[in-house]
């Protein structure tokens, strides 16, 4: 169990359960739910990493760290931006905004 | 800019520059003040011409070989320079540009309409034109070459005439879609060569094994063929003659067509002698085709630009065929023919666009009895007419006997194939000649003034050049074989 | 200590006038111009401190940063965009008077994320830095106002940011775990022993999407059209032009990993350069907005750039580097017509510029060689970024892969004939009034006339500075 | 059975729960309808990769990992969905193209990566240490991470300065 | 330069070949506007030609040898053309014609273009055509001969085409040019074979050529029958007969000039000119004497129906020339120039008299003319009447003696079919030229008096009758009608003359005329006379039956045969074919076909490749959906390929 391909596999899933959040749902915020899941998975990634193979095991840490800060702010950005689309468009369905094509 | 290489006063780049400091010169004038315009183009264009006429008579053709050569390194790393020389292939295509230069800009003496951005644009274009003439470094001339085609668009688009954007835009695209050759393939040409020189003659001395000569001249032939109207990428020549203004159709199809052959010539011929062995049946197929099919396309048009268009379609075909010979008499002949048909489609053109100008119509059943109204502007056009049907003591006529004996020489079958666009070529040109000029007086123009002889000078020019140079071949053809035995012998 | 301080010294000059926008922002009120101007200043300072800081070398945070000829070439670029987008920010009426300051204040914030990001020679320090870049231009992207319309661009461009960033990030653990180490220069020894590995290269093609996103190349382009069109005249021309930069730098950066011994990425970039010059070009083919149009032409020049690095050498490098530089310059020339045109902000139709040789010669000039330039025109320096690209790519045996650029380019060069023709040859359905054209401009539209065709015909010392830069990569 | 091995035994059951629940978590949040369990689901998935963190030896990151994703992250994301107040409310019906394409988009996405890492030969390095301390870890970002440190600093600023005035001014606006 | 002054006779041929172009030149770029002047000019400039010519005549007889200038014109590679003169006996006998007709005809020119509004035009372009003419004559390389060959093609189309408001001069001027050209093209072939294969294009090289064996036959006779291909354009021998009769519709003094006396005879010039490289080909003799024989046949049965008097002139040139070629052919060199010398005199005379009656009477319809009182205009009539004589072969007028030497010529050869041939010729020619002065003279019922005086006041010529401008006309005429008197007494000084330095020529001619020789001819030598005289003198006493006497039928015996009379009046319906051939083999078919194609295939397929384009572009717009997350899906799709793609 503990190996590092279980981990690999498990931050594989997370981010590809992510990207079908991304390319499926039409509420915004579900969508940024699914970008999270993404953002796991690398990280667990990193943490596999930094467990199994790194000459220096904080270097994941620090990275995973990172990450999460990062998370927030971008967490912080997009609902902004959600909510700005909210109030102009009163829909955070992403199958409405589909004005600029072609 | 280190290693210079220079004898005197650089007079090439001097001819060179004397465009770009008319364009620029130009563009620091007020648009309004168009008669300032033109006498400031009239005099750069004098500059040029004197200056060519000058390197002309002071070229030294028992010498032979490149004279006059400035060298020096441009950028190091890549290995081009500002290379620039003259010998007996280039000269007489730079007394071609000053003199088509020279008349184009007198002609269009009447032009109102933005003339600034006519006039500049024009010195763009044949400094294009001086350049890809006179260096000799494959970045170069692929840099003059694509910077004499594009102001082709605005010349045509603004001052145009018959579907001119559609004529614009094809011509333009159809053009720089050649250079999409010949750019990889001077490229290549570099890189094969060891990726240190564009030096044109550097390469050649280098040398390109059998597989790349095939490759680089199908290339450099195909690009370069389509400025050169080689059938059957043709088609952009009668629409874009058709939608252009005079001036622009006398250097575009006066200078600028050459530039293709001079490139397939220059470059791809230089480089690449075995690769043109390789092809050299397919060239002359087409070209052979493209004297006879130019011709009897030409028979069924009814606008006269069109008429030229094909005439022209049908005329470079010679060139081409006297190219695909790989002889002595063959490129002396098609060298000639650029010479020759480079005048002659600029009083062609000079002649139609005057009467253009002053009927607004170019379509051969709404003129006819020319003659009667405009009998100088009929006699330009039938004397042009009587050069391209290549009637003897003409420049032309030398030129086409060169390559037809070149030709019956070594392609026997499409040589006499091409002898019989000669008939078709005459059946083609009279029936024009006979359409536009001859037959009743036309009332609905009977108004119309003829050519004045301040207007009248230029096109006299033309001719004069035509007829010289069918008196006295000697000139133009010692100058041209000082170049051409050495480069057969290099074959 | 102060050594060092110079070395960072272009970086720290921006934080602190990204802090002073900072503080402005907190102010009430305040004069557009007056910002405009201050800005301008501040601008003009940076550039010129990163032009004298061009020449230092070093490493910095415990060699997490690297200063060297290639960052320093880029900043310069990265600031220089900055500085021309600020300038042409005098008509900024496409973002509400009172964001003004916390526009500079995130302009200046993405140009030394940037600056950073192509300093940085440690993978966090990568992702930090550009993460950062990423998100000050999603929140400058939907500041523009009155423009209902436009409203989803704003989180379309978010969405493709961060699904493109987590790809990355996963690319860069992979990447990680192979190498078992951040630092590139560690990264450079030891990932080409590891190229018959799937991770390495699979990691090295997710970690450039980030990148690729940033650059526009297919098919991490989406964003590219809608933003162009939805995002205020001057956040495109900064998308467009400074943020191109700093991708182009980090692809190269990255792409130098494999040390050019990897057909698979070669491949891999072969096809992506392809479709996006196709895509790119055959698209535009269709647009009738301006900035749409330009977004597709972007997409295109980012396929060309990839040409000179798929080479995987440093005439390639040196090239792309060149061709990044040359694209900056025409692209703003274009960008700057534009916003001078579309003074009140809003998006340019090509109708709209029907009549302009005549309302303002000047600015129709710039235009044409803008445009002429993009088109790859000699003597132009969108011509010799061109003719280098190829040669690099025809030298490493890809002559087919030149014949399709140039083809593309002849597409290419139909769309920019019609912005052409609009501007010289249609006639206007109602007579605009002259477009006034302040002195500075003037001198500006000179300049970038004059630079591109410098650029394209002078380029020995350019090249020379270039093949340098690239040879510091390494 | 000993107890070593039950204990292995029990911790890995453990493990697998853990994975359990972040599946379970995560699919919920991709794949429930109503936004506001996405959420629980998310909550419910990262509380799951904390514990997975745990078995990866750093409790700190786990901690953190709580703290700022489940604690933060997701409370902000309520927030914000109720800010939006009726949306939670809609429920498009699902269109199932659009899904399965996701599904299989993604799941090459994954055959792709799970590839990647079961046909990699993973190298440990030579020389590894067993420091995972965060007394290091804070060592870390002072020294090789300083600018990282800052530079998280300057993102957290722009996405306050951000989130206002994209948030705020639009309000404004649209009023 | 010195050199042109040290030698008289090379100075007296630059000046007499030079100064009609000189004249041809000012006319044309400054006196323009005043017609006066341009006839004084041309006419002093080939008068001056004509003197230099004569000079020239009587310095060649009184030397042994032919002079030769040569000046280096054009090199290119191996290949040296030079510029140069040859005057051999030949050559300046040609020039002596061509000068002295052109004179002449430019002298009645001003009486016959008085009032024209292209006046200076006209008098520029004669001048031209001598120029070119005399240069062609005495050119001394065959590149060079061809050279002036085109040009004079030029003049002719340039002249034809002279009233070009009219739709079928200029038409006639398009027929000359082209059809010319069709044999030009095999001309100049011939040229470049020559070229290639000889290498030397001297006239005399080439003549001696054969005698050194340095040259296959085949290649003799492949270079030889091209050459005539020239010859079959020029002197329009079959199948290019048609040309010529349309060329009527230049004015008469052009039709004199050039379409009868020296510009369609340069076929036969160049015939003769290079005869000994011609007779080194039996194969290349035996097809110009069956073409020659068909030509002279052809022409002969046309000018039967027509009732033109330009046209009836036009076929009986052609058929003389048809009879000069065969006896070139048939080995007669002598008889060839003789009767090209003879004809060019009487065949001249015949159309200044035919212009005289057409300025007369405005109609080219010899009934009209006729019943209009053609009698009365007593000095062409008698002159008219000179000439026909002379083109029947009636003694002793010059025509006479030329037939007689063609006939003998012809006896010669094994097969007596020639000789029949040469005689029912001479008999038909004797038939046509009296129906057509029978007509003159005798029009069917009488003259209509007041009518043609009525005709005559009304355009207001008669005050001219006795003015300067109809002695300008009637001078020439009678000098002409003189020297076709006169000429056939001077067959042997003439043939001495000829004969004089060519070795080559004469064994030429003997060894052609071998076969004949042989056998001692077909009939005697007395015999050949009588039959001669009795071919023309049938021949004018059928006509005489039909047209002359009083009560005759003025039908002819043609027209008891409608199918024939239709066939001879259409030209054997070989107008009808070139039409067929040029209306539904160039126009409608390969012109027609090469349009479409190149409007549909080739600019249709660069326009097609120029739409699909766009349409890519369309179709691939669809990829950028607005729909964000189809977006999104295939940069996932092509990400996650890439990674399979790298996995296996």
């Amino acid at each position: 169990m503990n190996s590092l391909n279980t981990y690999l596999i498990i931050s594989a899933f997370l981010f590809s359960i992510g990207l079908v959040g991304v390319l499926q749902r039409r509420n915004l915020i579900g969508m940024l739910i699914s970008v999270e899941l993404m953002l796991n998975g690398a990280s667990l990634n990193f943490m596999a990493f930094n467990r199994f193979l790194a000459p220096e095991p904080v270097v994941g840490q620090v990275i995973a760290l990172a990450i999460m800060g990062l998370a927030a702010a971008e967490t912080a950005i997009g609902l902004s931006i959600i909510l700005a689309l909210y109030r102009k468009m009163h829909s955070i369905n992403i199958e409405q905004a589909q004005r600029l094509k072609g | 800019m280190t290693s210079m290489e220079m004898a005197g006063f650089p007079i090439l780049t001097a001819i060179l520059m004397s465009t770009v400091l008319g364009l620029f010169s130009i563009l620091l004038i007020p648009p309004e003040r168009t008669k300032l315009v033109k006498q400031v183009s009239m005099f750069w264009a004098t500059v040029g011409l004197i200056l060519t006429l000058w390197l002309y008579f002071n070229f030294d053709h028992n010498k032979g070989g490149l004279q006059f050569v400035e060298r020096v390194l441009w950028v190091k790393s890549l290995g081009i320079y500002w290379f620039h020389g003259v010998d007996g292939i280039n000269m007489p295509m730079l007394l071609l540009t000053a003199v088509v230069l020279f008349t184009g800009v007198w002609t269009m003496w009447e032009l109102e309409y933005r003339a600034k951005e006519f006039f500049a644009l024009m010195f763009l274009l044949v400094a294009g034109v001086y350049g890809m003439f006179l260096s000799m470094d494959l970045f170069w001339m692929f840099v003059w070459y694509d910077v004499s085609l594009f102001p082709m668009y605005p010349l045509i688009s603004i001052w145009g005439g018959t579907r001119k954007e559609y004529g614009a835009m094809k011509l333009t695209l159809y053009l720089l879609a050649g250079s999409a050759l010949i750019l990889p393939a001077i490229i290549y040409a570099w890189v094969q060569g060891g990726a240190v020189t564009f030096d044109l003659f550097e390469l050649q001395r280098i040398g390109f094994s059998l597989y790349d000569q095939k490759i680089l001249f199908v290339m450099l032939y195909l690009g370069f063929g389509i400025l050169a109207a080689v059938w059957p990428f043709h088609t952009w020549s009668p629409v874009g003659h058709v939608a252009a203004p005079t001036a622009v159709s006398m250097i575009h199809a006066g200078v600028l067509m050459k530039l293709g052959a001079y490139g397939i010539l220059r470059i791809g011929m230089t480089l690449c002698p075995q690769g043109l062995g390789y092809w050299s049946d397919l060239m002359a197929l087409l070209a052979c085709i493209g004297i006879v099919y130019g011709a009897l396309v030409g028979l069924a048009q009814t606008d006269l630009k069109y008429v030229i268009g094909y005439s022209s379609v049908s005329h470079m075909g010679i060139v081409g065929l006297g190219l695909a010979t790989m002889t002595v008499s063959g490129i002396n002949g098609a060298v000639f023919q650029m010479f020759a048909h480079g005048v002659m489609t600029a009083l062609f053109f000079s002649s139609v666009g005057y009467i253009y100008d002053k009927t607004h119509t170019k379509v051969i059943p709404e003129l006819g009895g020319m003659s009667k109204t405009m009998p100088i502007a009929s006699a330009f056009f039938i004397i042009a007419a009587l050069a391209g049907i290549g009637v003897p003591l003409m420049a032309s006529f030398w030129a086409e006997l060169l390559v037809f004996i070149a030709a019956v020489q070594v392609f026997p079958v499409g040589g006499i194939f091409a002898l019989v666009g000669l008939i078709i070529s005459a059946l083609f040109m009279l029936r024009v000649v006979q359409r536009t000029f001859y037959g009743e007086k036309n009332e609905k123009f009977a108004h119309l003034p003829d050519v004045s002889p301040f207007l009248a000078v230029p096109r006299i020019i033309l001719i004069g050049v035509i007829l010289f140079f069918g008196f006295f071949p000697k000139v133009m053809l010692d100058v041209i074989q000082s170049a051409v035995i050495p480069f057969v012998g290099s074959f | 200590m102060m050594n060092d301080f110079i070395l960072f010294l272009p970086e720290f000059y921006f934080t602190i006038a990204a802090l002073i926008y900072f503080g402005l922002s907190l102010k009430k009120t305040s004069e557009p111009w007056a910002l405009q101007k201050w800005a301008l200043t501040l601008a003009g300072i940076g550039l010129i401190v990163t032009v004298a800081a061009s020449r230092q070398h070093g490493m910095l945070f415990f060699d997490c940063y690297r200063v060297d000829l290639f960052s320093q070439v880029f900043k310069v670029l990265l600031a220089m965009g900055t500085f021309w987008v600020i300038f042409s920010s005098s008509e900024l009426k496409g973002i509400d008077g009172r964001q003004h300051a916390e526009y500079y204040f995130l302009m200046f914030i993405c140009t030394l994320a940037m600056m950073m990001l192509v300093s940085s020679v440690e993978l966090l320090t990568i992702y930090v830095a550009i993460e950062l870049s990423s998100y000050s231009l999603y929140l400058m992207v939907p500041m523009r106002r009155n423009a209902d319309e436009f409203s989803e661009t704003g989180v379309k461009y978010f969405m493709i940011g961060v699904t493109a960033s987590a790809m990355m990030l996963f690319g860069i653990s992979l990447l990680f775990g192979a190498t078992n180490t951040t630092y590139v220069s560690q990264i450079v020894v030891k990932l080409p022993a590891l190229l018959g590995q799937p991770v390495a290269i699979v990691g090295l093609v997710l970690s450039l999407a980030g990148f690729f996103f940033k650059l526009a190349v297919f098919p991490f382009h989406i964003w590219a059209p809608d933003v162009y069109q939805g995002s205020a005249n001057q956040v495109t021309a900064y998308i467009a032009t400074a943020s191109k930069m700093a991708a182009a730098a980090l692809i190269i950066r990255f792409t130098g990993f494999s040390m050019g011994a990897s057909p698979a990425l070669a491949n891999f970039l072969v096809v992506l350069c392809v479709l996006s010059m196709t895509f790119g070009n055959l698209v535009a083919l269709i647009q009738k907005d301006i900035k749409r149009l330009l977004a597709y032409s972007s997409i295109a020049h980012a396929g060309y750039m990839l040409m000179g690095i798929l080479a995987l050498g440093e005439r390639g490098y040196a090239a792309a580097i060149y061709y990044a530089m040359a694209y900056l310059v025409m692209n703003y020339a274009c960008f700057m017509v534009i916003m001078k045109i579309a003074d009140d902000g809003h998006n340019l139709q090509i109708k709209e510029l029907a009549g302009l040789h005549k309302r303002s010669p000047l600015l129709a000039m710039t235009l044409m060689m803008g445009l002429f330039g993009l088109a790859g025109i000699p003597p132009t320096a969108g011509f010799t970024g061109k003719f280098l690209v190829f040669a690099a790519a025809v030298e490493k045996g890809y002559l087919w892969l030149a014949i399709v650029g140039m083809i593309n380019a002849t597409i290419s060069l139909y769309y920019y004939l019609i912005v052409i023709k609009a501007a010289y040859l249609l006639k206007p359905v109602e007579e605009f009034p002259a477009i006034r054209v302040d002195g500075m401009t003037r001198a500006m539209s000179l300049v970038l006339v004059g630079l591109m065709v410098y650029l394209g015909l002078f380029f020995n010392q350019f090249m020379d500075l270039t093949e340098a830069a690239a040879k510091s990569l390494f | 059975m000993d107890t070593s091995s039950s204990l292995t035994a029990l911790a890995q059951a453990a493990f697998w729960i853990t994975i359990g629940f972040t599946m379970t978590g995560a699919c919920i949040a991709v794949f429930a309808r109503n936004i506001l369990y996405n959420v629980l689901g998310l909550a419910l998935a990262l509380t799951g990769v904390a514990g997975v963190y745990l078995f990866l030896g750093s409790l700190f990151i786990a901690l953190m990992q709580l703290l700022i994703y489940v604690g933060a992250i997701c409370i902000a994301i309520v927030f914000a969905i109720m800010l939006s107040r009726p949306l939670h409310l809609e429920t498009p019906p699902r269109a199932m193209p659009k899904v399965v394409m996701a599904v299989a988009a993604s799941a090459v996405f994954f055959v792709g990566l799970a590839g990647v890492a079961l046909k990699t030969n993973w190298v440990p390095a030579i020389e590894r240490s067993t420091d995972f301390s965060v007394v290091t870890i804070g060592h870390m970002f002072l020294t090789r991470y300083e600018l990282v440190f800052e530079v998280i600093s300057l993102v957290l600023l722009v996405a306050i300065i951000g989130a206002i005035i994209t948030a705020g001014f639009s309000r404004r606006l649209s009023s | 330069m010195d050199a042109i002054f040290k030698d008289p006779v090379l100075l007296a041929t630059v000046i007499g070949t030079s100064l009609p172009f000189l004249s041809m030149a000012v006319i044309l770029c400054l006196t323009r506007h005043n017609p006066m002047l341009s006839s004084r000019i041309s006419v002093t400039a080939i008068v001056v030609a004509a003197i230099c010519a004569l000079f020239n005549l009587a310095k060649v007889a009184s030397a042994s040898h032919a002079f030769r200038f040569d000046t280096a014109w054009m090199s290119s590679g191996n290949i040296h053309l030079t510029f140069g003169y040859y005057l051999d006996p030949l050559s300046a006998l040609m020039l002596t014609i061509v000068a002295v007709v052109a004179c002449l005809v430019q002298i009645y020119s001003l009486g016959y273009m008085s009032g024209d509004p292209g006046y200076s035009r006209y008098y520029a372009f004669m001048s031209l055509f001598a120029w070119a003419m005399m240069n062609m004559v005495i050119a001394s390389t065959l590149i060079q001969l061809f050279i002036f060959w085109e040009l004079v093609g030029l003049a002719s189309y340039m002249l034809i085409g002279f009233y070009y408001e009219k739709f079928s001069a200029s038409q006639a001027g398009k027929k000359a040019f082209v059809m010319t050209r069709v044999g030009d093209v095999g001309f100049f072939l011939g040229i470049i074979i020559l070229t290639l294969g000889f290498g030397n294009l001297g006239i005399p090289d080439l003549n001696s050529a054969p005698g050194t064996g340095t040259l296959t036959t085949g290649f003799i006779t492949m270079a030889a029958m091209l050459i005539f291909c020239g010859v079959v354009g020029k002197s329009a021998q079959f199948p290019l007969i048609t040309w010529l009769p349309d060329a009527m519709e230049g004015p008469t003094p052009v039709s004199a000039l050039l379409h009868s006396a020296t510009m369609v005879a340069a076929g036969v010039y160049v015939f003769s000119r290079i005869f000994p490289f011609f007779a080194a080909s039996p194969d290349a003799m035996l097809v110009a004497l069956a073409i020659g024989t068909v030509t002279m046949l052809l022409a002969s049965t046309m000018a039967m129906t027509t009732y033109d008097l330009k046209q009836v002139w036009a076929y009986s040139t052609v058929s003389q020339l048809g009879m000069m070629v065969m006896s070139l052919a048939a080995g007669g060199y002598f008889a060839g120039v003789f009767h090209l010398t003879t004809h060019a005199g009487f065949k001249a005379l015949l159309f200044l008299c035919s212009g005289i009656f057409i300025h007369e009477f405005h109609t080219n319809d010899m009934r009209v003319i006729g019943k209009q009182g053609g009698r009365r205009q007593i000095i062409p009539m008698i002159c008219i009447t000179v000439g026909a004589l002379a083109l029947s072969g009636v003694p002793p007028f010059s025509g006479f003696f030329s037939k007689e030497a063609i006939l003998a010529a012809l006896n010669a050869q094994a097969s007596p079919i020639w000789l029949f041939a040469g005689l029912f010729g001479a008999f038909l020619t004797a038939y046509y030229s009296f129906r057509l002065i029978f007509y003159l003279l005798f029009p069917k019922g009488g003259i209509e008096e007041k009518h043609a005086v009525h005709e005559m006041d009304s355009h207001g010529h008669k005050e001219e009758h006795h003015g300067g401008l109809f002695w300008a006309m009637a001078v020439p005429v009678m000098i002409l009608a003189c020297v076709t008197v006169v000429l056939g007494f001077t067959e042997h000084s003439l043939q001495g003359y000829i004969m004089a330095g060519g070795g080559a020529v004469k064994h030429a001619s003997t060894q052609a005329a071998a076969g004949g020789e042989a056998h001692g001819g077909v009939v005697g030598h007395q015999l050949l006379v009588i039959l001669g005289i009795s071919a023309g003198l049938l021949g004018i006493i059928l006509a005489w039956f039909e047209f002359g006497r009083k009560g005759a039928s003025r039908n002819g015996f043609l027209s008891y045969f409608p199918p024939v009379w239709k066939l001879f009046d259409a030209r054997w319906y070989m107008d009808a074919f070139f039409r067929w051939f040029l209306d539904t083999a160039i126009y409608s078919g390969l012109t027609n076909i090469f349009t479409r194609n190149d409007r549909r295939i080739i600019d249709g397929g660069i326009d097609g490749i120029c739409f699909f384009t766009e349409a890519g572009g369309r179709i691939f717009s669809f990829m950028q959906s607005g729909m964000l997350q189809y977006n999104l899906l295939i940069m996932v799709l092509v990400a996650g390929l890439a990674m399979l793609f790298c996995l296996v």
